[in-house]
């Protein structure tokens, strides 16, 4: 999924965006950001518009309301871009995965994008948790940057 | 419980003889059943001549089990126990008279009941939509017991925002509109503001929120079994989750008459009190981040990480602990921890007082003081809670009005300031931290020994109602016990859901600059506010199937 | 002999202005994560953000005009134009009587038309930031002429190496000087005044719709601007100083020439330091502030008049 | 050859007289008007060349004597260059007006008052000069009134008349002493006892200045020059109120001049520089703003006249002195073409939309592209932005001012750089608010304005370009009529800079060369080179506006009254000067106007006439009652 050589691998600026989680990832970030951790090391700088941004942290399950808000947000970002989804509901819905009031995780909007606004989706990694650790975070954004070499290889699910 | 109430009985027996069905003890409170159309005239005596708080109102549908819809609304007689008003309507003409005009606190709470039971409020001053979208079809309501949680209605119209305030007062000639959220720096979750400007100076907003709005009520209504609750209450908020697992498990608790051991009540206010700690650290942190000073917010999240790193200790995780069920905890605290947590303790009161000092220089000063002003009377009419209400000299805490776990052996002081405005809430704060970190010192050292849980046998149809003093504000859990095993009604109320109607006075002529602060004044948490989790029916697995299925395609397409 | 040197020493020092700016900001970013308890980004990490913007696409909102696309590449040829005007220690070759008013003039006109530019995005918080960066820019500017009023006055030329060369210590220019200093601090918009991009208010202000090419464009122009400014104010402040300790022979203008940058390259850093200490402050105290702060200059004109 | 300094007066008499047969064809009367007075212009432009080339040319009709030296063909040039913008834009606005107002009317008012204009500095006695001055108030006031029946501009063209009637009092007074001392109508210079002298100058400042519209004096202006039509705000602002400054130059030269008098106009520019300028900025009315900012850019002129005073009083400075005096009339001509062009912008704006008002326009960038391109060029050029006609004109004042050493002056200089950058600011608001800022309802229907208006804007813009990258082509007319001004007044700097004129010239325009040069290589080559690789990249995609991911447009968009809400509070002592001495002086004085205004409100169509009586009795009491004091 992640074969991503992007201009931005020594600059990411990341965008938060939170599409109805509880906060708790959110929190993670922030706390990715602070002395303990400091993504900033890596050139990562939190922006407040997804016009400079070059990743994408999506935390939350994509909640009815919010939808059409996160697809703007992702439509205004500058091409090329990563996306994270960060936590298991962005990942798959968590436990509101099929909830009236959300559509699901991020492969949901994705198909409805792809659909509707024949948006390609960007390399996406995914990072489960509940929340996921800001180890888990770096350790993601890093792996979608290509600063970390893969030692596992790829390997895709086939249905028989 | 009744013999606490009794003076009040006798006074409402006497004033509104006609009007009262009928008294009765529930877990945490009493519950007094009045006539539909009388409710207002005993909810404004209530809350004006015998001075309760109010805290929150909740519909129910009743169908199954007398074939009418309910409304609660609830008040708190501080330091008696809750006072519940309730008052049911039949199925047929769900029409029950607003309370908002007499008790302004009401408004939200009264619109959400309209948006998810198809309760009609009479005399309703702003009868809009609060919690749905607004491309939800009219007639849906997703809280009735015929409604299938996991249906996705299509849209009814295109996307548009219709906001919730929108009493736009005088001088808005040439006033020019711009949008706060819902993604902005200023806040880490989807809300939409919409503040009306005229040069630097704001002089109204509009508000549109509930963009987290998962559904999460009914799992506990339907499926999820009573022990499974507290894990979702957890996923409630991410910040202040062990708070709403703690209060729903007191509601059980309460409703059942359970006897909590006493080293579980104190793991509980244990833990209780680190959320704050960590909660209002990272609100300092936030804060300085909003004011421009970046320094501030990394060492105040340096000094929090401490405290995560103490709550991991404890608990085995960062957040969202998993250790709270009804009965008790599930896990215990091991005596080699305790030496460590002590000196951890230690650490983060030294490296905050050294902070504060820091923090609290003129320059910031100036830029909270006499900014967001929120009068006292403003304050109680409008029900706030937490340090937003003490910040304007209401000395209220559920800690100590309705004590629950351990605080009635504890020893704190409540944190109040009169100013009203930014700063004061600000150093609120400041001071509940430096107290509860006096409180985990106090039970780290006097913690009892004996068992951390206990066993219970449910009953159906017993209401209870818990608080707990999240770092927030009084979190609220109202909940009626149902058969098998499972919840019949489960409301949730997050201080947020009280303090944001209080943000449109505390806006009003503010600099635009200071609009975020103002904001974040409150503190809010917009995930516990929008709540509403709707969980999923076992028996109908088939969603999930299919929902699991489109997932395993996507990776498979790629 | 010394002319080429002239030229060479004008020459090296923009192209080091050009390419050390953007290092400089990398600096201070080091030394705020070290106040911040962090380890920080590389010091190259400027260059890093920029070479990085370059590479990606500018999104242009459909509300943009024209000028939202040319504005950002015109304020930055402005801003280089100002670097060769400026005095490198040695008396610059490229100088002539009046090249003070046409640095003025390059350094604000590309403030403006950036935020012209910005109000050109049609998006509302750009506009908020457009004018509050106009209000600050004429508040800063009222100090900038007073100063620069008092330097002219004190020698009599309008060419910045003649009123380097002529002028030995005197206080009127010392004050005039100090007041350029502040005043550049507060025109480069660092912390306490930085209101227009003020991210947690309005979300980056005039930078808000800018991406990609665009964005490197106006922030290496930005940058630059703050160089410019910094170098004149100490061209103002201390060549005087380094002219009259060193004289004019090759070892002295080398010697000035070292110095000067360095001392720049230091100004620059103790101005992140102080940034870094420093919340935001609003706009209303922001021109209390420069209001108040226009003593200064009308001291030193008041001296300069009376001719110390 | 009189007949090149004739044609255009031939030409203007005949464009009056066929717009009044043109009455019979009323839709159609602007037309030969407009084109005879392009033709007018044009034949303007020739004879100020002529002038320029053979030197003094003398003649005269109807027993006047009438003389084009350098300061008159240099007034000549401008009338013409603003003229012939205006009258071609003319061609299509005055359509606003079709079966709305008579189009004759405004022909003939419209040649009459560009006639007026051109003849005033020709003049080479005292009774022709006050002759063709107040033909030249009259036509204007008329041309102000020209939508009659709206009340404003009624009542703006009686306070317009009522002020220039005061203003010409004091000119006469002024006259008056130096004829009892001259004892001849001629221009001749004439040494006056001292206190006398401070007399007449007191009297010549404050006489011109209320036409100049000078700081104290300029209430006139902001409601005169946004009531006229606009083709005619673009004659008033560009040409007419510089005309105060023709008669300054004409007439402080024939005294000796003082040291004092030049710092004090110095001073006074720079207050009605700093007072035009703030008031500018608080305008949201689009042709109300230029016309503050006009009272602040004459403010610029003032002071570059009272710095070359200042400097011609000592022979050491004689030479920045002439400078500083090339400086005010560049300023006039570079002032002229840029103003010029934004009040005409103001109109195309009036024309497509029908409002001045910023707060409900916006967003026109897109469909007014050649109007937007103008009104940039005009406004970066008035704000002295390089390189651009007004970067040459304040680079020659901040020069001299600076320069001449005299901490006076130099204070007036800092001020004026302060309020460049207001004027700036006003400009940015302009164009921000009318041009950039999306507004809703957005005006989907409003197109480019027509060919003729967008010629004449594009013209008058052109200028500010030439002007920019050639300053000599401003600055070698302005040195030959400053060679000639100078000589009236003093023998000796005649001589030598009529033997040696290149001094002058050579040695600010060689200047001028190396930096436009520089600047125009790097900023022009820079950023083409720069553009050149955006649009070579393709890396550019359009995208929705981002607002914070809200879904709903934000209406109102940040409105026009919004801009510099702060610094208007903490910078505002002006304002609030301002509004004190409004309540204290001008509000007993409004309601005794409101009296007379109210007064003269009976038949609206004997409303011109009633002017013309009034204006007539009115200039003959004043000169009466002036003479028989003195």
């Amino acid at each position: 999924m992640a074969r991503i050589n992007p201009p931005f691998k020594k600059s990411p600026w990341i965008f938060h965006l939170n599409t109805g989680g509880c906060n708790a990832c959110d929190i993670e970030i922030l706390d990715a950001l602070t002395p303990y951790h400091d993504v900033e090391r890596f050139g990562m700088k939190l922006v407040g518009t997804p016009r400079h941004a070059d990743v994408i942290l999506l935390t939350g399950p994509i909640t009815r309301e919010s939808k059409i808000k996160v697809i703007r947000t992702l439509l205004a970002v500058p091409r090329p871009f990563a996306v994270l989804a960060i936590g298991s509901c962005a990942v798959g819905g968590g436990i509101w995965f099929d909830s009236y009031a959300t559509i699901g995780g991020l492969p949901n909007l994705y198909e409805e994008m792809r659909h509707k606004y024949n948006f390609e989706p960007p390399p996406t990694i995914y990072i489960p948790g509940c929340p996921p650790r800001p180890e888990a975070i770096i350790f993601g954004a890093a792996q979608a940057l290509g600063i970390l070499k893969k030692k596992v290889k790829r390997e895709v699910y086939k249905e028989d | 419980m009744e013999a606490k109430f009794s003076s009040i009985i006798e006074e409402l027996e006497n004033i509104f003889k006609n009007c009262i069905i009928g008294f009765k003890e529930i877990g945490g409170g009493l519950l007094t059943e009045v006539k539909a159309e009388c409710l207002p005239e005993v909810a404004s005596y209530v809350f004006n001549n015998l001075r309760m708080y109010y805290s929150t109102s909740s519909g129910s549908d009743e169908r199954s089990i007398d074939g009418k819809f309910a409304v609660y609304h609830v008040f708190s007689a501080d330091g008696i126990g809750f006072f519940v008003l309730k008052a049911s309507v039949p199925a047929t003409k769900p029409c029950i008279p607003s309370i908002t005009s007499k008790v302004p606190g009401a408004n939200w709470a009264e619109r959400e009941a309209m948006d998810m039971f198809g309760i009609t409020f009479i005399n309703h001053p702003e009868p809009k939509r609060l919690v749905l979208p607004d491309d939800w079809p009219k007639n849906l309501h997703p809280l009735r017991k015929d409604f299938e949680y996991s249906y996705r209605p299509s849209s009814s119209s295109e996307p548009t925002i219709s906001t919730s305030i929108d009493i736009y007062v005088g001088g808005t000639e040439y006033a020019s509109t711009l949008p706060l959220g819902p993604y902005h720096p200023a806040l880490h979750e989807p809300e939409y503001f919409e503040l009306l400007i005229k040069g630097e100076e704001v002089i109204d907003v509009k508000y549109r929120g509930f963009h987290v709005h998962r559904g999460i009520e009914k799992i506990g209504e339907s499926k999820l079994t009573y022990n499974q609750v507290p894990f979702i209450a957890e996923r409630i908020c991410g910040i202040c989750g062990f708070a709403h697992s703690s209060s729903y498990c007191i509601a059980i608790e309460r409703a059942l008459k359970i006897d909590v051991p006493e080293r579980a009540q104190y793991i509980r206010s244990l833990i209780l009190e680190i959320e704050r700690i960590h909660s209002h650290l990272l609100w300092v942190g936030v804060a300085c981040h909003l004011l421009g000073f970046e320094t501030g917010f990394m060492q105040s999240w340096r000094i929090r990480e401490h405290v995560m790193e103490l709550a991991e200790l404890l608990t085995g995780s960062r957040k969202t602990y998993g250790i709270n069920i009804p009965g008790g905890v599930r896990r215990d605290i091991l005596e080699p921890y305790i030496d460590r947590a002590k000196k951890v303790i230690k650490l983060v009161e030294d490296e905050f007082k050294v902070l504060r000092d820091k923090l609290l220089v003129p320059e910031v000063k100036v830029r909270l003081k006499e900014i967001g002003y929120l009068p006292k009377e403003d304050a109680r009419k409008l029900a706030v809670l937490g340090p937003t209400m003490r910040g304007s000299g209401i000395a209220r805490d559920v800690r100590k009005d309705q004590p629950y776990c351990a605080y009635r052996d504890l020893d704190f002081r409540i944190a109040v300031y009169d100013e009203g405005d930014n700063l004061s809430r600000t150093l609120v704060r400041i001071d509940e931290i430096l107290e509860s970190i006096n409180i985990v010192k106090q039970i780290l050292d006097n913690l009892p020994s004996g068992p951390i849980r206990t066993e219970f046998e449910p009953k159906p149809y017993r209401i209870g109602v818990g608080a707990a003093e999240a770092p927030r504000g009084e979190v609220f859990h109202l909940l009626i016990t149902g058969e098998r095993n499972r919840l019949y009604r489960w409301r949730v109320r997050a201080p947020t859901y009280n303090n944001i109607p209080a943000l449109k006075i505390m806006l009003r002529g503010v600099p635009l600059a200071d609009a975020p602060i103002t904001i974040a004044s409150i503190d809010p948490c917009f995930s516990c506010t929008d709540r509403c989790i709707l969980i999923k029916d076992l028996d109908h697995n088939y969603v999930k199937r299919t929902s699991l299925l489109s997932f395993r395609k996507f990776i498979k397409g790629d | 002999m010394l002319s080429i040197l002239y030229v060479i020493l004008t020459i090296l020092g923009s192209i080091i202005g050009f390419t050390v700016a953007p290092l400089v900001d990398g600096i201070e970013r080091k030394i705020r994560a070290k106040i911040q308890n962090r380890i920080g980004p590389p010091l190259i990490q400027t260059w890093l953000d920029i070479a990085k913007l370059l590479r990606k696409e500018s999104l242009i909102p459909r509300t943009a005009k024209a000028l939202f696309i040319i504005a950002p590449a015109i304020a930055l040829a402005m801003n280089i134009a100002a670097l060769p005007l400026l005095y490198y220690g040695a008396p610059n070759v490229l100088g002539f009587y009046g090249d003070i008013i046409l640095i003025l003039y390059l350094v604000v006109g590309s403030s403006l038309i950036l935020s012209l530019g910005a109000a050109a995005s049609g998006n509302p918080y750009a506009t908020i930031g457009f004018s509050r960066k106009i209000s600050l820019l004429i508040a800063c500017e009222l100090v900038v002429a007073l100063s620069i009023a008092t330097a002219i006055l004190k020698t009599g030329s309008l060419s910045l190496t003649e009123v380097i060369l002529r002028t030995g210590i005197a206080p009127s220019m010392i004050i005039a000087g100090i007041a350029l200093l502040i005043v550049t601090y507060i025109e480069s918009l660092r912390l306490p005044f930085e209101l227009t991009e003020a991210k947690p208010e309005i979300m980056g202000g005039i930078f808000v719709e800018y991406s990609g090419r665009l964005l490197a464009f106006a922030e290496l122009s930005h940058i630059l601007h703050r160089f410019v400014m910094t170098l004149l104010s100490l061209d103002i402040l201390i060549a005087p100083l380094l002219k009259l300790v060193f004289g004019v022979s090759i070892m002295g203008v080398l010697m000035s020439f070292i110095i000067l940058m360095l001392i720049s390259i230091l100004v620059l850093i103790v101005y992140g330091a102080i940034e870094s200490l420093c919340g935001r402050t609003r706009i209303d105290r922001a021109l209390i502030f420069t209001a108040r702060l226009m003593i200064l200059p009308i001291i030193s004109l008041i001296l300069a008049s009376i001719g110390v | 050859m009189f007949g090149a300094i004739l044609a255009p007066i031939v030409v203007l008499l005949i464009s009056a007289v066929v717009s009044a047969i043109m009455r019979i064809r009323d839709e159609l009367a602007h037309i030969p008007s407009s084109v005879l007075s392009a033709v007018a212009s044009i034949l303007m432009i020739l004879s100020a060349t002529y002038v320029f080339i053979h030197g003094k040319q003398y003649t005269s009709i109807l027993g006047i004597k009438l003389c084009m030296d350098g300061l008159s063909a240099f007034y000549a040039l401008i009338v013409g260059v603003v003229g012939l913008g205006a009258s071609v834009y003319s061609i299509g606005y005055m359509k606003r007006f079709v079966g709305e107002y008579s189009l004759s009317w405004f022909g003939i008012c419209y040649s009459l008052f560009l006639l007026s204009m051109y003849m005033v500095p020709l003049t080479t006695d005292f009774i022709s000069f006050l002759v063709f001055w107040e033909l030249m108030t009259l036509f204007s006031a008329l041309l102000v009134a020209y939508e009659s029946r709206r009340p404003e501009a009624y009542r703006a063209a009686l306070k317009y008349f009522a002020m220039m009637m005061v203003g010409a009092g004091f000119i006469i007074a002024a006259f008056a002493i130096i004829y009892n001392e001259l004892h001849s109508l001629e221009y001749a210079h004439i040494t006056l006892p001292p206190l006398l002298k401070h007399v007449v100058f007191a009297f010549l400042a404050v006489g011109f200045g209320f036409k100049a519209g000078l700081a104290p004096l300029h209430s006139w202006l902001p409601d005169a020059h946004p009531e006229a039509p606009s083709n005619v705000s673009a004659l008033l602002s560009g040409v007419m109120i510089k005309m105060a400054f023709y008669g300054l130059m004409r007439f402080l030269f024939l005294l000796e001049i003082d040291f004092w008098w030049g710092i004090t106009l110095t001073l006074w520019g720079a207050f009605s520089a700093i007072v035009g300028t703030y008031l500018s900025i608080a305008q949201d009315d689009s042709k109300k703003l230029l016309a503050y900012s006009s009272v602040a850019q004459v403010g610029y002129i003032a002071i570059a006249l009272g710095t070359a005073i200042a400097l011609l009083v000592s022979p050491y400075s004689r030479i920045l002195g002439s400078i500083a005096f090339i400086a005010a009339l560049v300023h006039i001509f570079s002032h002229a073409v840029s103003k010029g062009s934004l009040f005409l912008v103001a109109g195309s704006i009036l024309y497509r939309t029908g409002t001045r008002d910023l707060n409900t326009i916006g967003g026109l960038a897109k469909y007014m592209p050649l109007t937007f391109a103008v009104s940039l060029i005009a406004g970066l050029s008035l704000s002295g932005v390089p390189p651009l006609s007004g970067f040459v004109s304040k680079w020659m004042i901040y020069a001299t001012t600076l320069g001449s050493r005299i901490s006076l002056i130099a204070l007036a200089a800092a001020l004026a750089m302060f309020a460049s950058i207001l004027t700036a600011a006003a400009i940015a608001k302009l164009i921000t608010s009318a041009f950039l800022i999306e507004r809703s309802p957005s005006y989907g229907k409003v197109s480019e304005s027509p060919h003729s208006m967008t010629l004449g804007m594009l013209a008058l813009s052109a200028m500010c370009i030439v002007i920019g990258i050639y300053p000599i082509s401003a600055i070698l007319p302005a040195s030959l009529s400053t060679s000639v001004t100078l000589a009236i007044s003093s023998e000796i700097m005649l001589e030598s800079l009529l033997i040696h004129p290149a001094v002058v010239i050579i040695k600010s325009a060689g200047a001028f060369a190396q930096f436009s040069s520089l600047a125009i290589v790097l900023v022009v080559g820079l950023g083409a080179l720069i553009i050149s690789m955006l649009y070579k990249s393709g890396l550019r995609r359009s995208v929705d506006e981002w607002l914070s991911g809200s879904i709903v447009e934000p209406t109102p968009r940040y409105s026009a009254v919004n801009y510099f809400s702060v610094f208007k509070d903490i910078y505002g002592a002006v304002y609030r000067v301002r509004r004190a001495l409004i309540k204290g002086i001008s509000e007993p004085l409004l309601v005794l106007y409101k009296k007379l205004s109210t007064a003269y409100e009976f038949e609206q169509r004997y409303s011109t006439l009633v002017l013309t009586i009034t204006t007539i009795l009115l200039a003959l009491i004043i000169v009466l009652t002036i003479i028989g004091v003195i």
